[in-house]
């Protein structure tokens, strides 16, 4: 399945990109997405996730075409 | 109710009365509860000469309507703005306003408290600081 | 800090930009909680016509300020704002604006919280509505 | 010595006068001049006193040339 993979700041910064479309296998979670997309890099703890503009856990499972998000505690405001 | 994310600096209390003036009847709200957060020109003990302001299009606005909403369901509020600035900006510049009406002061004041705590541990917004010494992400809001 | 007490009617957000560029320097707030209450055009279960604001001149103002010295003594907030209306008042008419600008929003909520609250509970204002009717001078203000 | 009285609002409309001056007995008290300004009338329990524009108790004792005010309960805001 297609899965659309976003990295908003700072890890934008770190990955050197934003956005990435990626095949995924069926069923795949969050942090596994994140693990096959960054090449296996640790998850930082206050890593948060979300799907299809939703928070999310990061153990969630993924369907086609859903849009992952992954980003650091927010600082709004 | 009024959700705005604004690339372009704002003036927060024309903001706020041109929002009364065209979405709100005169007399049926006693009380208006009003935060407005500014750039600041410190950061701990660093100067910040410039800021960016990067958020998650789409997902923020999504957010910022939810908590507006959930305000109206949970106090008795008439109606609630949120506006946001993203971009880069500068000290003294207005980042975020948020204003709540209601016909009585403790539920304006509770709604309006709770749309910017929830904005600020919430919504998809994030800081980048330009100090003399380079740019940092704030990795963190303080809590309210 | 400034405190008035104004026979005019007033615009309350022109009246809060106005203080601040004439007495705040950008970058130095990051924080300002507003209040302002209007004029309702229901009172419990009637309509109001009109309202009459009495106020004892002289000890209004000097009590007022003390609420504002206490507020900047218990919170660190750099400047606060109070507008008082008397006299003849239509619906929607604002009445009061109470304002607190702090380096963080926890502190500005506060301030500006007691400053309407003590207002409220111990200033010496007096509300007298025109009913259908008739005239009656409101007994008591409602918990905050 | 001489005090000045004042009446506020509903008080005010009550009696039919706002300020009156009045001779008054040295060491008399807030409470006392109301009894001798309103021929005896029982002051409303909720009733407040203010003193040189301060509040204070309806048992303090009056100074020459002290204003004494008394009000019903505040309801501006």
């Amino acid at each position: 399945m297609r899965v659309k993979v976003k990295f908003l700041a700072s890890l934008a910064e770190r990955f050197g990109r934003r956005e990435v479309d990626v095949n995924a296998a069926a069923g795949v979670t969050a942090e596994q997405v994140w693990a096959q997309v960054t090449g296996g890099a640790a998850m930082p703890p206050n890593t948060l996730v979300a799907i299809n503009k939703e928070y999310a856990g990061r153990g969630k499972s993924l369907a086609d075409g859903d849009e992952v998000a992954f980003f650091p505690p927010v600082t709004g405001g | 109710m009024k959700i705005e994310v604004r690339e372009q600096p704002f003036e927060p209390w024309t903001e706020v009365a041109a929002y009364e003036r065209k979405a709100l009847k005169p007399g049926a709200c006693g009380a208006a509860a009003v935060f407005v957060g500014t750039m600041r020109d410190m950061s701990g003990d660093d100067r910040v000469q410039a800021m960016r302001l990067e958020h998650y299009a789409g997902m923020t606005e999504k957010h910022l309507a939810r908590i507006a909403e959930e305000a109206m369901r949970r106090w008795p509020v008439n109606d609630a703005l949120i506006l946001h600035r993203v971009g880069d900006l500068k000290p003294g510049d207005p980042i975020v306003l948020v204003a709540a009406w209601s016909a009585h002061r403790a539920d304006a004041f509770a709604a309006c408290r709770f749309l910017i705590e929830d904005l600020k541990s919430r919504a998809p917004f994030w800081k980048k600081e330009q100090l003399e010494a380079g740019v940092r992400w704030v990795e963190e809001n303080t809590p309210g």
